[in-house]
């Protein structure tokens, strides 16, 4: 009985790549045909590949790529939209379509970092907290709790008050008053994954606590993080602008699209190409990520799939 | 108590729309209930016993569930037809349900008082107005209800919200409110099987018992042979959607006809007997979105013959037994198909 | 996936929709009250003017603060010994019917005017001068500056109820040019609301005790200042007005706006673009006069980079001048000195940088970053388009250097702060300076080692040859001799390049035709109205 | 529930004190000189020197922490370096716009929101459900100020329909000050005129800060409708034969609310955030424009006094929803 | 094999400033189980019968007593040396279905014990793993297939061979088939009679399915709000059971005949709250025979017969009655 039958052995051998993970690739595929049935769902991935290819090949693509890292011709100031300047120029005579695709680019990384370094502080602190509880937890549940127990938008203005307005010191500011989120959510998940009974079963093997957070939960807790990291692109975005309306965020010439607003709506409403472009390009790019962000959690989160 | 079924389900068949395609849930079930008789359908998960019992009172969500074919009449009225006005007057005036678990089966947010009331005054609305409760009236009814159930401290019970209460006074409170309205027919859906087993001797003791004060039909759905085999006179055996057997108690314990049930038997380890050998029945369930032809069991059957693809009918055995297995086809016909 | 509650569901959906539909009937409703707009604001029976402004007034205690919009409302409730007026801009005597200075120029003897008095009635008396004088000098803000380093308090007497006189601690030419910028408190008023003794300051933050045109009729913090016309003003109104309301709209497109619906009479601030643009509607009245002050971006002289006179000169000379007044839509002219056109001594300084790339460019292969590839900061007021715009061009023109330029945008107080220090003072700085005074020193000590620290000092700039000079005609007192000394001064400072001299832009106001009584004077502060010779027609 | 509120107080006492310690630090990090930027354009070293020991600022920073608070124990809250205004005069003048505009708001966003949710949950896929969707949809994806700035352009600037921005009409004369919430003021006073004019002002700035809150709302009470609706005691209330209204309406909802209150309580706090934008926009004397001015001249008093308050605020909001909790969920009133 | 001395586990649920709140689960038993012994654990929900199956493996902390794994004390052990411990006994849990890991195929799960325990590594562990799917009757295909994509019997035979890697003495069974169909569950319980006398284990079971521990194991002891009250061999303990519970417990249950037992006469009330147990005899409060000693009095553990041990101060008149 012991003796491995040679067939077996054979199939272990000879099992290839796409055999091996034959149920992953179901699993892809019902998430895939989940997605596709889900019109806004795949209106948001369309939206969000957009904006993707956009701040991958715009830059390479525009008219007037100078325009981009601030020059100035003032004789061609405050242009409507035309055959050459499609969304019209702005104060100084910069092409405002190319200033709104390079700004994808910059837009995507500031949407990135954000949620990137949240997510690096968060998740870790989540996890922590959720797995150790006692009185680790307490800690960081409290901290995490004073952070959230002011208005996001507020603390990230103290902050940047007290840095001084920049692209990065809002960078800085919007991550720390971000992570918060994702202490709660993975601490939540944690919580509730540390009972289940392939933990107590991992344990009963004699898994480590290390290897029960990073190969037991960790895994299982992506399918949210996942969720809230697409739609935080979009808040965070959001955030980014809110902060570069206020001046407190990007400086121009740096093209990002709630700093060209904040500029921009001083020249309202009599030359609203300025300020309707980037204002739009932000509105397109966070509704895609916050309807991919839904899209995926139909597909991620059996609770909500209908 | 005449011969006259109280409740007879023909033909039913019931397919879900899902997104791996159509889900035959249920295919071609025929039973009746005589009134005052109690009814047991067992059979293992998957086997469409809870749909059955749920479309009787039209709680199938549809879509996705869609009726393919089939009547359900009560008393002479089809109630796959009538439509949701005239259901909601029957539930729990005419026909009432009990579940599986009395937890998520009560409102969490709601004390046990709210909702028996609520209950109670919702089926004010058919009856003739001068016989119409009001609350207070409503109130002493439920209180009444409740100490019908034996449960204890019935008023002040009424301010308890469920999670304050034990399981088995759950279930107690359910079955008062299922029988607020005084229906004729109870279905009792798996009503023990959240519940430890002293506490299921008591609920099934006082099924038992409400049924004479009552004066109630039963139908008592169960994947446990020993709960059915306390509580029913006779077994309806369901299998991938389809009924295998019916029969009274005795016979089928005794001299069961279906393959499957006697598997099911075999399977079964007995409290009151020393160890023997148990065998399981091998295989798995069919895939209902695309049954087999025939009878649904015949992969795992051992008598399995080639006249098994066709639909076997429920012959009639003996002693009302009947059984959809072609091994009791008159020796004629099963020689003509061969 | 439709619902199982099909059957009863319209009953539910009615009865959800009305819910819905009332609420929205009332939003409605709501939205359609909406007020009539009158061409301007009358209270009882007499018209107001509106200011649609972008800039609070926190406070309004002439001892502690004075800016833009803090002087346009301490001038229409105070009363100063003299007062500037007109282009040019000339110090007339105001409380002050005349004054004489002693010949050594160490006493001035002020004589008041003997019919003024405070808004509650009591005389404005010299004791009061002396007093207000005193708290200011005392309390050590505010135009304290001014006058501390040579005038005490206890130098300052009543000589007797409409006679007041100061002694110096030594002779300064300009003395009477600052005293525009001295308030008088009617001090009764003022210490029978102190608190904690201090001198009434919490009170005067949003009431007054002045003598002026009109009195403070209500403070709402953050949304709008009224003022009412005190009808017996001693020195009598220019024309029919009841009042003053200071309205706060912080967006420039919402001023435009109220500009051009008629809710706001007059506004200040506005962009050039926007200027131009209001310009252009029938109806609306617009001054352009030169001012008095001048743009410049300042080096820090003695930064990492900016120490290097090569590099600054580099810099000035690949700065696109012409751009300046493209910006300001041609309202503007460009510096021929460091001093601007309406000081007195201004010379036109030859040779002044103007862009030529040649040139630049043999400057920076003197300099020590020949082949460029540094970052300078550029530090600017935030929310002053007219001043990003200039970073922009120099991003442009610094390009051609291999320089990058860094934008930093800061409130105007964190701008000061930064420069208060050589270490921390940036780059460059986008500089409006207007001096107090039309005398040349106001603009010569500018570049005095004194100022370093102050917002015009930010270059720090120390040419002890310059300083030696300044301090010269500072204490000369005959015209002829200090004239060929500023003469050199401003070569001399031209020459150093410690800042990109830039231009003088006139000064953007716009108002409503009905709007009459407008003076002009290019002394005052960029956005500085002086209201009492305003009325509505 | 007393004992409840009472540690839920203690509690907020702790984490006040924390935020207090995170934004002192925060805002003392700034790198320009406080005393420097008091003192204003052409203080010398020597006035700059006075503002320093004046305001503390010449002493550690721990110590100045324990001096702050112990000012702030004693009603002393300090004054803005940039005005020197009292913070306590200028919050209390400022902060009762905003928790006016904000309660307003977040009226609406829940009294549509929970209707709209319900209807949308029980027309699942319907037009009337893709079109709520829809809106909810574009609502949180849509930048607050950009709502602002068009709702402005369009409903007062083009078609005049509201005013531009402000608390009341400027001629109006704001009522006698009794609770410094104006519309209670000026229904105390009896002045009926000056609160529909209030109540006009806040029209479009209230709507475009709920925007994003009533797209959630209407989103969550959707999803939890949808979910409470296959719950097994909504079978059960079925089978037992009550009618949908009563169902839906009573049964569902009460169980939905439960996260619906808990996405209110969240949103309430982006919507506090979020008057700093809409308060930009829209010219409202509010905290949220007060605290983006000082924080844009690190005036660090004025933002430690807007924080601790908004905070203070947001923290009693969450303790009013947790105690709204309560009384739905008999579960979590048990548990505390 | 495996000896549990007076063992005691409370549980601290106390919420902060509610005083104290102490689940008492396990309140002092007493329990050994012979090499390669099936000893079951029966009892209702709430009895703590399977704390005492995790107090065993050391995966809950226990409050007081001892237990002994060969002759070993490992009440105390450290969490760094518990390995041995987990390579000698091992645990199948109640559900197989949430005790897979989702985000594991077949083969990571079965391989997890043998990853923390041994060098195999590459296609030594997937032949070591294809080998022991092969002890538990699964082919190789299920290799890489996850846990969703399995029955319930599959699931808990995976769960079985993952417990049996590394070649335990011990097995814990948890009520290893109570989430599966009476079809399943025979297979199963077929499967586990012959593992454990093929490779010679020792089994404590545990379940409240009194049918399938009389089918299954040779001893048993039923538990009743914390404590052992009444353990023996099992046909001694079904056929002549001494305890009241235990009598009344068997009487409950009902047969898959159309003859039920008789003298079926229920228990009244529900299982008090193991936080406030009652004083005396626990189960003074549902005992038919219950009297005033009961009430003030914990009866004692004795033996009646050599293996047969009850906790019951009246036992023997019950008998003989």
């Amino acid at each position: 009985m012991a003796e491995l039958t040679k067939e077996a052995h054979e199939l272990t051998v000879s099992l290839d790549w796409r055999e091996r993970h034959v149920s992953t690739i179901r699993m892809l595929r019902l998430y895939a045909r989940t997605f596709a049935r889900n019109g806004s769902a795949m209106l948001g991935l369309g939206l969000v590949l957009l904006f993707l290819t956009t701040a991958a090949i715009g830059p390479y693509f525009v008219p007037f790529p100078d325009d981009a890292t601030g020059s100035v011709h003032i004789e061609r100031k405050l242009q409507p939209p035309d055959a050459v300047h499609w969304f019209g120029t702005d104060e100084v005579g910069n092409d405002v379509f190319t200033r709104v695709i390079v700004g994808a680019r910059v837009t995507l990384q500031i949407a990135c970092i954000i949620t990137g370094v949240a997510m690096l502080i968060g998740i870790p602190l989540g996890m922590i907290a959720g797995y150790m509880g006692g009185w680790v937890q307490e800690v960081i549940m409290r901290i995490t709790d004073v952070f959230l127990s002011v208005p996001g938008l507020m603390l990230a203005i103290a902050i940047v008050g007290a840095l001084g307005p920049g692209i990065v010191n809002a960078m800085v500011a919007l991550s720390l008053v971000w992570w918060p989120g994702y202490v709660r959510l993975v601490q939540a998940k944690t919580l509730s994954l540390k009972n289940e009974i392939y933990v107590d079963a991992a344990r009963s093997m004699g898994a480590g606590s290390l290897r029960i957070v990073f190969v037991h939960l960790l895994p299982n807790c992506t399918s949210p993080i996942i969720v809230k990291a697409s739609m935080d692109m979009g808040m965070a975005i959001l955030g980014a602008a809110s902060l570069g309306f206020l001046g407190l965020g990007a400086q121009p010439p740096f093209p990002e699209w709630g700093a060209m607003i904040s500029v921009a709506r001083t020249y309202l409403p009599d030359w609203w190409w300025y300020s309707f472009f980037p204002g739009t390009a932000i509105v397109i790019t966070v509704l895609g990520f916050n309807l991919l962000g839904d899209g995926l959690r139909d597909i991620l989160d059996p609770k909500h799939r209908e | 108590m005449t011969d006259q079924p109280l409740l007879s389900v023909r033909d039913f068949r019931l397919e879900f729309d899902t997104f791996d395609g159509v889900y035959r849930a249920i295919d071609g079930v025929n039973f009746d209930l005589i009134p005052g008789e109690s009814l047991g359908i067992v059979g293992e998960t998957g086997c469409g016993k809870s749909v059955t019992a749920k479309s009787i009172l039209g709680l199938v969500p549809t879509p996705p569930a869609r009726v393919v074919s089939g009547q359900i009449l009560y008393n002479g009225e089809d109630l796959l037809t009538v439509g949701e006005e005239r259901l909601r007057a029957l539930r729990g005036v005419e026909i009432a349900m009990i579940f599986q678990d009395p937890m998520t089966y009560l409102n969490p947010v709601f004390t046990i008082g709210q909702q028996l009331v609520d209950v109670i005054l919702a089926h004010q609305r058919w009856r003739p107005s001068e016989q119409r409760l009001n609350r207070a009236q409503a109130r002493d009814h439920a209180i009444d209800m409740l100490s019908r159930v034996h449960l204890p401290n019935p008023e002040r019970q009424l301010d308890a919200y469920p999670h304050q209460l034990s399981g088995g006074m759950r279930q107690r409170v359910l079955i008062a409110q299922a029988l607020s309205g005084n229906p004729r027919l109870l279905i009792a859906d798996e009503p023990t099987t959240a519940l430890d087993v002293t506490i299921q001797a008591q609920i099934l003791d006082l099924i038992a018992e409400l049924m004479g004060e009552f004066d109630l039909s039963v139908i008592l759905i169960s994947h446990d042979l020993g709960v059915v085999a306390s509580l029913c006179q006779r077994v309806v055996v369901m299998y991938a959607g389809q009924v295998v057997e019916d029969a009274s108690v005795t016979r089928l314990f005794s001299e069961p006809g279906h393959p499957y049930t006697q598997g099911l038997l075999k399977a079964v380890p007995h409290p009151g007997r020393a160890a023997s050998t148990l065998s399981g029945i091998p295989g798995t369930l069919p895939n209902l979105y695309d049954p087999p032809a025939g009878c649904r069991f015949q992969s795992r059957c051992a008598h399995a013959m080639p006249m098994c693809t066709t639909v076997p009918p429920l012959y009639a055995v003996a002693d009302g037994q009947r059984v959809a297995c072609h091994l009791h086809a008159p020796e004629a016909s099963r020689a003509g198909v061969a | 996936m439709r619902t199982e509650y099909d059957g009863k569901q319209g009953v539910l959906m009615r009865k959800l929709f009305k819910l819905t539909l009332v609420a929205g009937v009332a939003a409605a409703v709501l939205a359609t009250v909406s007020p009539a707009v009158d061409a301007f604001e009358r209270r009882n029976g007499q018209k107001i003017m509106v200011m649609a402004q972008r800039q609070a007034v926190p406070i309004m205690d002439p001892s502690i603060k004075y800016d833009a919009s803090i002087r346009t409302m301490q001038q229409a409730m105070y009363d100063g010994l003299m007062k500037y007026t007109g282009t040019p801009p000339t110090v007339t005597p105001w409380l002050a019917e005349r004054f004489e200075a002693s010949d050594d120029g160490l006493t001035y003897t002020f004589y008041l005017v003997k019919n003024a008095k405070f808004h509650n009635g009591d005389p404005v008396t010299a004791e009061a001068v002396r007093w207000s004088f005193a708290r200011t000098l005392k309390l050590g803000k505010g135009p304290a500056w001014m006058l501390n380093a040579f005038l005490k308090a206890e130098n300052i007497k009543a000589v007797d109820d409409h006679t007041v006189s100061f002694t110096l601690d030594r002779s300064f030419a300009p003395f009477t040019s600052f005293l525009p910028w001295w308030y008088i408190m009617n001090p009764a008023q003022v210490m029978a609301n102190e608190v904690d003794g201090d001198m009434g300051q919490k009170w005067l933050i949003d009431h007054e005790a002045g003598s002026g045109p009109y009195k403070l009729r209500r403070v709402e913090q953050g949304t709008l200042y009224e003022l009412e016309r005190v009808q017996d003003y001693w020195k009598g109104h220019k024309g029919p007005l009841g009042g003053i309301i200071y309205k706060l709209i912080r967006e420039s497109s919402a001023q435009r706006a109220a500009l051009m619906k008629g809710e706001a009479d007059i506004s200040t601030g506005l962009s050039p673009d926007e200027f131009d643009q209001l310009a252009k509607i029938k109806g609306m009245v617009t001054s352009t006069e030169p001012a008095l002050t001048a743009f410049g971006i300042k080096f820090n002289t003695q930064g990492k980079y900016t120490s290097d006179k090569n590099l600054r000169k580099a810099v000035a000379y690949a700065f696109d001048y012409d751009a300046l007044v493209k910006i300001y839509n041609g309202r503007a002219v460009l510096q021929t000195s460091p001093f601007t056109d309406s000081i007195k001594g201004k010379v036109n300084v030859p040779n002044m940088p103007r862009q030529d790339l040649a040139k630049a460019k043999e400057y920076l292969a003197k300099s020590q970053w020949p082949t460029g590839g540094i970052e300078l900061e550029y530090v600017y007021v935030q929310g002053l388009e007219e001043e990003r715009l200039m970073g922009l061009v120099l991003i442009d023109n610094l390009k051609d250097l291999n320089i990058t330029v860094k934008m930093v945008p800061l409130t105007w107080a964190n701008m000061v702060a930064r420069g208060s220090k050589k270490e921390t003072s940036p780059d460059m700085i986008a500089i409006f300076a207007t001096p107090v005074s039309t005398d040349p020193d106001a603009v010569a000590i500018q570049y005095h080692p004194s100022s370093h620290g102050a917002y015009y000092g930010v270059h720090f700039y120390d040419n002890p040859e310059v300083t030696k000079l300044i301090e010269e005609a500072r204490f000369t007192g005959e015209w002829e001799k200090r004239a060929p000394l500023y003469a050199k001064i401003q070569q001399m400072i031209t020459d150093d390049q410690p800042e990109i001299f830039g231009m003088m832009r006139e000064r953007r106001i716009v108002y409503r035709d009905w709007v009459k009584g407008f003076e002009y004077s290019p002394v005052r502060m960029t956005e500085e109205v002086d209201l009492y010779p305003m009325y509505i027609e | 529930m007393i004992r409840f509120t009472f540690k839920r107080l203690m509690l907020m006492v702790l984490m006040l004190l924390g935020l207090l310690a995170i934004t002192f630090t925060i805002s003392h990090i700034v790198p320009a000189d406080p005393a420097a930027l008091a003192a204003g354009p052409d203080a010398n070293v020597e006035m700059i020197e006075r503002y320093r020991v004046e305001y503390g600022l010449d002493r550690p920073l721990a110590e100045q922490f324990l001096v702050y608070l112990g000012k702030l124990l004693s009603g002393d809250w300090g004054k803005s370096i940039h005005t020197t205004r009292p913070v306590w005069d200028d919050l209390v003048t400022y902060f009762p716009n905003t928790v006016e505009l904000v309660v307003f708001s977040i009226a609406i966003a829940v009294l549509f929101g929970i209707p709209l949710g319900i209807v949308a949950a029980v027309n699942q896929n319907r037009p009337i459900d893709h079109v709520i969707r829809v809106l909810t949809v574009t609502g949180v994806a849509m930048p607050m100020f950009w709502l602002g700035l068009m709702a402005q352009l369009f409903f007062a600037l083009k078609l005049g329909w509201f005013p531009l921005g402000g608390r009341i009409e400027m001629m109006t004369d704001p009522p006698q000050a009794i609770t410094h919430l104006l519309l209670v003021d000026a229904l105390l006073n009896g002045h009926f005129g000056t609160f529909v004019d209030a109540l006009h002002h806040m029209v479009l700035p209230a709507v475009a800060l709920c925007f994003p809150a009533l797209a959630s709302i209407i989103r969550v009470n959707r999803a939890e409708m949808l979910e409470t609706l296959k719950q097994d005691y909504i079978v059960n209330a079925r089978a037992q034969g009550l009618s949908t209204f009563r169902i839906v309406a009573v049964y569902a909802l009460r169980n939905a609310m439960l996260p619906t209150m808990a996405m209110i309580g969240l949103r309430f706090g982006w919507m506090l955030g979020g008057t700093v934008l809409i308060e930009t926009v829209f010219d409202w004397p509010g905290i949220g424009l007060y605290a983006v001015q000082a924080a844009i001249s690190s005036d660090f008093e004025p933002i430690m006094g807007a924080t601790i308050v908004l905070g203070f605020f947001f923290m009693l909001t969450n303790l009013l929803i947790d105690m709204i909790y309560g009384t739905l969920d008999p579960r979590v009133r048990e548990q505390v | 094999m495996l000896e549990l001395r007076n063992l005691s586990v409370h549980f601290d649920v106390s919420k902060r400033g509610k005083g104290k709140t102490i689940v008492r689960a396990v309140n002092g038993i007493n329990l050994n189980i012979g090499r390669g012994e099936a000893v079951a654990l029966v009892g209702e929900s709430g009895s703590g019968k399977s704390t005492v199956g995790k107090a065993a493996l050391r995966l809950v902390d226990t409050t007081d007593g001892h237990i002994l794994l060969d002759g070993v004390d490992i009440t105390h052990l450290e969490r760094g040396r518990q390995m041995p411990l987990r390579r000698k006994a091992q645990m199948v849990f109640q559900d197989p279905h949430s005790a897979l890991n989702p985000r594991m195929n077949i083969l990571r799960s079965v391989a997890e014990p043998l990853i923390l325990h041994t060098a195999l590594r590459g296609q030594a562990l997937t032949r070591r793993v294809i080998e022991l799917l092969e002890i538990v009757g699964l082919q190789a295909q299920f290799l890489y297939r996850y846990q969703h994509e399995l029955s319930g019997g599959q699931k808990q035979r995976v769960c079985i061979a993952r417990a049996i890697a590394l070649n335990p003495d011990l097995l814990v069974l948890d009520e290893p088939t109570s989430a599966l169909d009476v079809s399943v569950q025979a297979q199963i319980l077929e499967f586990l009679k012959t593992l454990q006398s093929d490779l010679g284990l020792t089994f404590l079971f545990i379940s409240h399915n009194l049918a399938v521990v009389r089918y299954l194991c040779s001893r048993v002891a039923v538990m009743y709000l914390g404590r052992i009250v009444e353990e023996g061999a099992t046909e001694t303990v079904f056929t002549t059971p001494k305890h009241p519970y235990t009598q009344a417990l068997l009487s409950a249950v009902p047969w898959p005949e159309a003859t039920q037992p008789k003298g079926h006469a229920p228990l009244v009330g529900d299982i008090p709250s193991p936080v406030n147990p009652p004083s005396g005899c626990s189960f003074h409060t549902r005992c038919p025979f219950a009297r005033e000693r009961c009430r003030a009095e914990a009866p004692t553990w004795r033996a009646l017969a050599p293996d047969h041990l009850v906790a019951c101060h009246f036992a023997e008149d019950l008998a003989a009655s």
